[in-house]
């Protein structure tokens, strides 16, 4: 039944406004909360089973047939990026559970969270680009919140900032998509992409597309990333996961999608732009990576430096490109997830954020420690970890249209990941222990359960890259030929 | 009509853009509200104006205007409102707290 | 069978057991459990000899990603054998070294976990055939030395150490992935052998030279090869026996595989040859010249190895040219470069492995390497002396030691090569041997000061004050056998020369037909030739050399420190850092105003940008509607409002005007035929003028702004060119009509959905979604301004600020 | 000319009167000299310009399209009942946040009894 | 001819609402300010009327009953923050 | 000193009686005419706000003790409610329904699914509303 697509969307929606009348029952809050994402992550898996099987499933909203209506078309790519969302999301929560506090969980702190992940999955499973901006908007409202929630100083003025600049953002989204609407008079991702092939994306249609470009850039944290290591450094450990994994990774996918399946047909303007603007954020984001003295610092960085490398698989635009991008994306949400999860519990642990100031962390944490090795070495890209087959599909990719500098730019940049994460270890973990045996903070036992599950998601992606590779290829021969797209929504 | 609309909405989106532009907090909320009002009739203008009667059916049988965008804008006005509040109470919070409204004195950064 | 997957797995398994069970074992038995993990290895490797050198090779196929040609093919040919021999081998000697080498004080399962890391890693990449899982490997190995390397790491020389040594060497890694992918693409396989079969698609296409330059890169910083040997000297940081193992006997040795296995393919290349055959000479000579000034014997050691490993490269090099040459009666001689290169390799092995063990024990004992320090330890440690002075003498290249062996044979090689005429190997080609004689020279030097300083003149008194002794019989054990193999190679080459080098000359060679041919007869003695005098010449000028050290050692000094390679790489880390950081902090500045100018700015370039590349502008009036006199004055209200909203000093003045021009909004939506639309507009806009003066209750009015006229024009400027820019896209979009909307089809909106008004249809029935994800927006922003009023972090809530 | 007509031309006047009534007392609030007299102008004359405006829509739809507006009529009560209250309410705001009165308005009697114990004003 | 009457008024209403801006903008005081926008909204009322009768449809009749009720709303809700600086009060304040 | 409100609260009573009541008619009318859940719900907001605005904090909630964000939460479910019912029907997802019922005391009556999904919006505008600014004036 098609009605399954809704249902990433619509449970969290629906618990979350339950859990608000539960709001002094923690306890409840927690097992609700953990058991709906628990249920969407296996809901999404077998979504993505049925859309391997027998291709790719709509839901037409109210049952109007596109281009009419609004629809929730499920695809592989979609699919891919609902699970993992689903499943790190579920991870998040288990460590929010020890460290979030009581203080901010009766806030209102699980509805926020679940409607992040219904904001993210219904951006992920939309087919209708103005309903993309209005999951959009659901995400960002949500992401608002829990920015500021906690109200400390620095929360509230990141915030504000934070909100501000994407308000701008969804007024560009606002004006892109009136100027889409002034030209083809449609809505209907599938119906856009016809319409756009039929008149072959004339000059108009592309500035068009660029328009859509900063919006979703300005999202992704392409180029346009000034709002993110100010507002991703201040929230709770918890959400902090939660946007590094999720928020930029949202824009990227409407980049990809908006690329692939609506304005192809250009690729000489907007695919350049894309891959100088790939370019320039990592290289803005490895000097930014390298100038920080600090674990947020480096940790936000880091995630700029991820997007423009997701994104030089878009930009190089072939096949094997695509499918390191995406094989990037899902890794990128699970190592970055982590990764700030850790840097959370660095913070937690010392009090200290200069990674100078705290030291030799291992002695008293040896597994904390050894996990956050493990996520290093697979942001790098050192196999088998996770990053690895993405890297080296991105590298064939640019290998092959002959990309060669995005190509450096993007291998460099891995250098300087390591550099950068490496120096974390060695001044933070290594070194002379500052706490004594006895003074140590105990790590939380869930939060030590959402490290190990991660570093394992870690591991299982790319060790078992293979058992993912039937996804990904269906997921890349839909982007790859947009008919299969097309065809599935206008002529089912 | 409409490109003099499409003009208005240029000359309302250079003032909020300099309002956005500006230090302080209250000038730039009230330059995004500018903002959205030039992004509506924007939206509006792109469907067509007085090309039909009101879309309401019954009363007159044919050409209706685009009701389309209007429904869009519709949605739109909804989540400009609820950002805009939300938007002002955190702006008064971080007043409050921070002791500034000037984004100058926000910067947080480099004044360490 | 598949024994070679097991060989690679096994010091897996164990050192994923170790961290599992090391509680259950007394602390010393985990090196004896351990110890028997290489030696089992070595055992077993040893049985595959006799059917290697018969030319038989192994290879085993395992899935790993086929769907994306990433699989795991074991290879086992005669290259890798000796590779594997050395890590096994080796790898015994070093863990029965440390056993009694590292005190039980040490966390040990680490340190035992991390070698068998490294010991499987290793074996990884000489059994791979596949490029990536050789990769892997690779990086495995790089990261298993950096754990090593950082093993005492409350030291910050070690921490340092492990830094350098990881960075460099995973940046070459990762240019040698580049450099892997390159070959993929240009031969559609990652399997090494078949690469070689296609070698005459590849060689011709432009890729071919790059994928090259990459891939050496990665073998010359794993190998420590000029200029990324300054990671090698620093990783000395490491406890001995890792020093011993990784960073002398075998991880270094990677590259030297790695450029082995390549050669088949890119060895035809003038690139190749200079390259590998230069670099390897140059780091040979800067590597023997520099270990003569070190006062830390480890370190002096350490740029020894530095400059074996070049003196292994050049060979490699000059055994290149005969691949280019092709198979002939003539070419054969060349190929004795190689052979050469391959018995040094394991030479080398022998008394670098024997060498700094020796170190170990006098640091051991004595608790300095420091050769100031030392002297006169000839009486107390005999049998460490021995170790020395043989495994010394066998560096310097002098008889009846295996060193000098391969050392007469690399001076052969160099001679035999000035006589080629291609390359423009007759010009500059006479450099060669003469580089090659010189650092010889430097060699011999710092080998006497090994044992010289440390073990011959005056015994320094607080030497004496420790009581110091023998060490204990079982660390001595190791040493012995090595230098055990060093006299017998020297007795029995040919042994070695039959069974285990030949056939791994067919690995390098594999397009000639006979390795028989491949594989020169080794002698001790081949008469007055001009090898021998330029050994004899060695041995005179080094001892002079030697004995006047105090004369010419101020040479050093001529180089100023800033300029050596060392503090080259930390001056370019901290220079990039800085600049990195004052940029960043330039732009990064945390101002609002100027992140929203770059946003604008960006805006503007591309969109405009785009706009006028593409001249997409076309304007006219023809199917605009009419304009009223009064909707000509309400446009001018709205202007005249919104401008005067800039120029306003009063909050309650902005927000009235903002009021006004929701109205006229909403009034334009009335004149479009817009009801629910004026309607909406009309309330939110009251609430949102009232929230706005609840809201002012607790903000501050309006300043002036204090900016500069500058700010004040480049603000005016940006906020008109992004209002012209979506005015004129706007025009053009105004004038683009090649599409019927699809709003036509919601006319029919009470047969289809029962309602009569459209747009109420559309929300609530066609696009429902919209409205329902619209109303939980609405609904997170009001529990949102709840909870941000609500939630205020506590006094004791510390602010970590970035 | 028929009865419907006629009524219709009459409402169509009284629109017209409205808009001029209106351009008056915007003229009236440019003019007067301080916000108590402005408020004069406001609450009277405009409140006067939009009854007359309504009044006149109500009958044009009354008889051009046989249409009773109950919405027009509730507007006209509605605007009837709360012009006053508006223009009330905002004079005692005037007054108790100070805004002076013109030069030549007399005695203000009020003054004493409101201030006599506030020297600053409280906004 | 009297959907050209009805256009003057309608450009009567206008000219009235911009010169009551010129009052809104120049202020001087608050009340001024809120007296001008409480009379542009009474006159945006007469020019609905005139829109809808122009447009010869009934849709726009809420529009004007709901603009009395937001202009009433609104200049209480001014009058209340030019006397007491607080909208919505609470029961202690005065 | 307490300022007198007796005009207002006096001229408030019948007004908040007239725009509650246009709120309701603007809810039901909003499937044939403009109006609908959101307006409706924004209208009749508006004339809670206004009881607010003319009296106190503490009277109106002694009048209405409803904790409005869970009216607003309310709301949400009906209208996803709504959304979720045509699931048991089979039907896609938000299907809605209308026909014409006939009730014994109203007669004949045409009745839509659109009415309960417009009856969340209207809740939800009306909880949200009065909590954000019931939120910002409890604010010390």
């Amino acid at each position: 039944m098609n009605n399954l697509i809704v249902l990433p969307l619509i449970i969290p929606i629906i618990t979350g406004v339950i859990l608000v009348f539960l709001r002094h029952s923690i306890m409840l809050q927690r097992v609700i909360s953990t058991i709906t994402m628990i249920t969407v992550s296996i809901m999404s898996f077998i979504l993505l089973e049925i859309v391997e099987s027998e291709g790719i499933i709509r839901l037409d909203f109210s049952g109007w047939l596109p281009p009419f209506g609004i629809l929730f078309v499920a695809d592989s790519f979609a699919m891919l990026l609902v699970l993992t969302a689903s499943i790190v999301t579920t991870i998040c929560l288990l460590y929010a559970f020890s460290t979030i506090g009581k203080q901010i969980e009766t806030m209102f702190f699980y509805p926020f969270i679940l409607f992040l992940i219904a904001g993210v999955n219904g951006s992920f499973l939309t087919g209708d680009i103005f309903n993309l901006f209005v999951c959009f908007e659901v995400m960002l409202l949500s992401s608002y919140v829990l920015v500021a929630i906690g109200g400390k100083k620095v929360q509230l003025r990141e915030s504000l900032k934070y909100v501000l600049i994407n308000v701008v953002a969804s007024w560009m989204f606002l004006v892109a998509l009136a100027f889409l609407y002034g030209t083809v008079k449609t809505l209907n991702m599938a119906h856009i992409a016809q319409r756009v092939a039929e008149v072959g994306q004339e000059p108009l249609l592309t500035t068009v597309a660029v328009l859509f470009l900063l919006v979703f850039s300005l999202k992704a944290g392409l180029l346009l990333f000034f709002w993110l290591p100010g507002s991703y450094s201040v929230p709770p450990a918890a959400v902090q996961a939660l946007f590094a994994a999720l928020l930029t990774k949202v824009g990227i996918y409407a980049l990809i999608r908006t690329f692939t399946l609506m304005f192809p047909l250009n690729q000489d303007i907007t695919h350049t732009l894309i891959g100088v603007m790939a370019g320039i954020t990592i290289i803005a984001g490895c000097m930014g990576a390298l100038a920080g003295r600090d674990v947020y610092t480096i940790g936000t960085y880091n995630v700029i430096i991820g997007v423009g490398f997701i994104l030089i698989g878009l930009a190089v635009g072939t096949e094997a490109a695509i499918t390191g991008a995406i094989y990037y994306l899902i890794h990128d949400i699970v190592a970055k997830a982590l990764l700030f999860l850790i840097i959370g519990m660095m913070v937690y642990l010392t009090g200290e954020s200069v990674i100078k100031n705290m030291s030799g962390l291992i002695r008293n944490y040896p597994l904390f420690g050894w996990i956050y090795f493990i996520v290093l070495l697979a942001l790098t890209g050192v196999p088998p970890l996770s990053g690895f087959v993405g890297k080296i599909l991105i590298g064939q990719g640019a290998i092959e249209a002959e990309s060669y500098i995005l190509l450096a730019i993007g291998f460099a940049s891995s250098i300087i990941v390591l550099y950068s994460l490496l120096r974390i270890f060695l001044a933070s973990f290594f070194g002379e222990t500052t706490i004594s045996f006895e003074d140590r903070k105990p790590i939380p036992k869930g939060a030590y359960g959402s490290f190990i599950f991660l570093a394992v998601t870690i591991v299982f992606i790319g060790v078992g890259a293979e058992s993912l590779s039937v996804y990904v290829k269906d997921a890349v021969n839909t982007l790859m030929n947009p008919s299969v797209y097309i065809d599935a929504i206008l002529k089912g | 009509m409409e490109s003099l609309i499409v003009i208005l909405v240029g000359i309302l989106v250079s003032v909020g853009t300099y309002l956005v532009l500006s230090r302080h907090m209250i000038r730039v909320i009230v330059g995004t509200a500018i903002l959205s009002h030039a992004v509506h009739l924007l939206i509006l203008a792109m469907g067509g104006l007085k090309k039909g009667v009101v879309p309401l059916l019954g009363q007159s049988e044919d050409g209706f205007t685009d009701a389309l965008p209007q429904a869009l804008i519709l949605t739109a006005i909804v989540i400009s409102f609820a950002t805009t509040a939300f938007l002002l109470v955190l702006a008064y919070r971080t007043y409050k707290t921070n002791g500034t409204a000037d984004f100058r004195e926000l910067r947080g950064i480099s004044d360490e | 069978m598949t024994f070679e997957l097991a060989i690679i797995l096994l010091p897996f398994i164990v050192a994923a057991c170790i961290p599992i069970f090391y509680r259950r074992l007394p602390k010393k038995a985990i090196g004896w459990v351990v110890l028997m993990v290489p030696l089992s290895l070595f055992l077993l490797l040893t049985t595959y000899i006799p059917r290697i050198a018969k030319g038989q090779t192994f290879s085993n196929y395992y899935e790993w990603i086929p769907s994306f040609n990433i699989n795991f093919t074991t290879y086992l040919d005669g290259l890798s054998l000796i590779f594997s021999l050395l890590i096994t081998g080796v790898g015994s000697l070093v863990i029965l070294y440390s056993i009694f080498y590292l005190s039980k004080k040490e966390s040990l399962h680490h340190f035992y976990c991390y070698l068998l890391l490294f010991m499987g890693a290793m074996l990884g990449v000489v059994f791979s055939d596949h490029l990536l899982v050789l990769y892997t490997f690779w990086e495995l190995t790089s990261v298993s030395s950096f754990l090593l390397i950082a093993f005492w790491h409350h030291r910050k020389a070690s921490r340092a150490g492990a830094r350098k040594s990881m960075t460099i060497t995973v940046s070459g890694g990762i240019a040698m992935l580049v450099g892997f992918l390159m070959l993929y693409s240009m031969s559609e396989t990652f399997s090494i052998r078949e690469i070689i079969s296609n070698i005459d698609v590849i060689s011709e296409q432009s890729l071919f030279i790059p994928a090259l330059v990459l891939i050496l890169l990665g073998a010359f910083t794993k190998s420590a090869q000029f200029p990324f040997h300054i990671w090698l000297p620093d990783a000395m940081e490491a406890p001995t026996p890792v020093s011993a193992y990784l960073h002398s006997a075998t991880m270094v040795k990677a590259g030297i595989y790695l450029v082995a296995r390549f050669t088949p393919i890119f060895g035809g290349e003038m690139i190749w040859f200079w390259a590998v055959t230069g670099v390897g000479l140059l780091t040979l000579f800067w590597g023997s010249f520099n270990a003569v000034k070190q006062v830390d014997l480890k370190a002096l050691l350490a740029f020894s190895t530095v400059s074996q490993l070049g003196l292994i490269m050049s060979l490699l090099g000059l055994g290149s040219i005969a691949v280019y040459l092709g198979y002939s009666k003539d070419s054969i001689i060349y190929t004795q470069a190689a052979f050469a290169a391959l018995f040094h390799l394991i030479n080398h092995s022998t008394f670098k492995g024997a060498l700094f063990m020796m170190v170990g024990i006098v640091d051991h004992e004595i608790g300095t390497r420091d050769i100031r320090r030392l002297g006169g330890l000839m009486p107390i440690l005999p049998f460490t002396f021995t170790v020395a002075l043989i495994g010394s003498l066998s560096m310097a290249g002098m008889p009846p030691f295996n060193g000098f062996l391969s050392k007469e044979m690399f001076f052969a090689a160099t001679l035999k090569i000035t006589q080629l005429d291609v390359f423009s190997i007759d010009t500059i080609g006479v450099l060669i041997p003469v580089v090659a004689w010189v650092a010889s020279i430097f060699t011999f030097v710092y080998c006497l000061i090994i044992v010289g300083k440390t073990f011959f003149g005056k015994i320094k008194p607080d030497i004496l004050e420790k009581n110091p002794h023998e060490a204990p019989i079982g660390m001595l054990i190791s040493p012995f056998i090595l230098i055990g193999l060093v006299v017998g190679i020297f007795i029995f080459p040919n042994l070695l020369g039959h069974y285990i080098l030949q056939p791994a000359m067919a690995g390098i060679y594999p397009t000639f037909p006979s390795t028989e041919e491949l594989t020169p007869h080794i002698s001790a003695w081949h008469g007055f030739n001009m090898e021998l005098w330029m050994t004899i010449g060695v041995v005179i000028l080094g001892i002079t050399l030697y004995f006047l050290l105090k004369r010419w050692k101020p040479i050093y000094r001529w180089i100023p420190q800033r300029l050596t390679l060392n503090s080259l790489y930390e001056t370019v880390i901290s220079f990039s850092e800085n600049v990195s950081e004052s940029l960043t902090k330039r732009y990064m500045n945390g101002n609002l105003t100027h992140y929203f100018s770059y946003i604008y700015m960006v805006f503007v370039i591309v969109v405009a940008g785009v706009f006028f590349l593409t001249n997409s502008f076309e304007w006219s009036l023809v199917n605009n509607s009419s304009v009223e006199s009064f909707e000509l004055i309400l446009v001018f209200v709205v202007i005249f409002a919104a401008v005067a909203i800039l120029f306003t000093t009063s909050r309650i003045a902005s927000v009235l005007l903002n009021g006004v021009l929701g109205y006229s909004v909403a009034f334009f939506f009335v004149i479009f035929r817009a009801p629910d639309l004026a309607l909406t507009q009309l309330v939110v806009e009251s609430v949102t003028t009232a929230l706005f003066l609840i809201c002012f209750k607790f903000l501050p009015d309006l300043t002036p702004e204090r900016t500069s006229k500058r700010v004040k024009v480049s603000n005016g400027v940006i906020s008109i060119l992004v209002g012209a820019t979506v005015t004129i896209v706007g025009l053009a979009v105004v004038n683009y009509e090649k599409f019927e909307t699809i709003s036509t089809y919601f006319e029919d909106a009470y047969n289809l959905a029962g309602g009569k008004n459209i747009v109420n249809t559309i929300l609530g029935d066609f696009r429902a979604f919209d409205t329902m994800l619209e109303v939980v927006v609405l609904f997170i922003a009001g529990l949102g301004v709840y909870t941000i009023i609500k939630l205020k972090a506590k006094k004791g809530d510390a602010d970590i600020e970035n | 000319m028929s009865v419907k007509e006629t009524l219709e031309w009459a409402a169509i006047l009284l629109i017209l009167l409205g808009g001029i009534i209106s351009v008056i007392s915007a003229l009236g609030l440019i003019r007067l000299p301080d916000v108590y007299t402005r408020s004069h102008a406001a609450s009277k004359s405009s409140t006067l310009a939009v009854l007359v405006c309504l009044t006149g829509a109500f009958i044009y739809f009354w008889f051009h399209d046989g249409y009773v507006s109950i919405r027009l009529i509730l507007g006209i009560i509605f605007v009837f009942i709360t012009a006053p209250v508006a223009g009330h309410l905002i004079c005692r705001a005037a007054y108790r946040s100070r805004v002076p009165l013109a030069e030549g308005s007399g005695e203000d009697e009020l003054k004493p009894l409101l201030f006599a114990n506030e020297d600053k004003p409280d906004l | 001819m009297k959907e050209t009457i009805l256009l003057i008024a309608l450009t009567l209403f206008m000219v009235a609402i911009a010169i009551l801006l010129y009052r809104v903008i120049m202020g001087p005081s608050m009340p001024d300010r809120a007296i001008a926008l409480d009379t542009i909204g009474v006159n945006l009322i007469s020019a609905i009327a005139i829109v809808s009768i122009l447009l010869k449809t009934k849709a726009f009749l809420e529009a004007i009953l709901i603009l009395g009720i937001l202009a009433f709303i609104g200049t209480i809700a001014f009058s209340k923050y030019i006397e007491r600086g607080v909208i919505v009060e609470r029961k202690g304040d005065s | 000193m307490k300022i007198n409100d007796v005009i207002l609260r006096t001229v408030v009573k019948g007004v908040v009686f007239i725009i509650l009541t246009l709120g309701v008619y603007l809810f039901f009318s909003g499937h044939n005419a403009p109006g609908g859940g959101f307006i409706g719900g924004l209208v009749l907001g508006s004339g809670i706000v206004l009881l607010y605005i003319t009296y106190d904090l503490e009277t109106v909630h002694k009048k209405m003790p409803f904790d409005f964000k869970k009216v607003a939460a309310f709301g949400v479910l009906l209208a996803t409610g709504s959304a979720i019912g045509s699931l048991y029907f089979n039907a896609p997802f938000l299907s809605q329904t209308d026909g014409y019922f006939n009730i014994p005391i109203l007669g004949e009556k045409h009745l839509t699914t659109v009415t309960i999904f417009e009856a969340g919006v209207a809740l939800t505008v009306i909880g949200t509303l009065v909590t954000i600014i019931l939120s910002i004036s409890e604010d010390e």
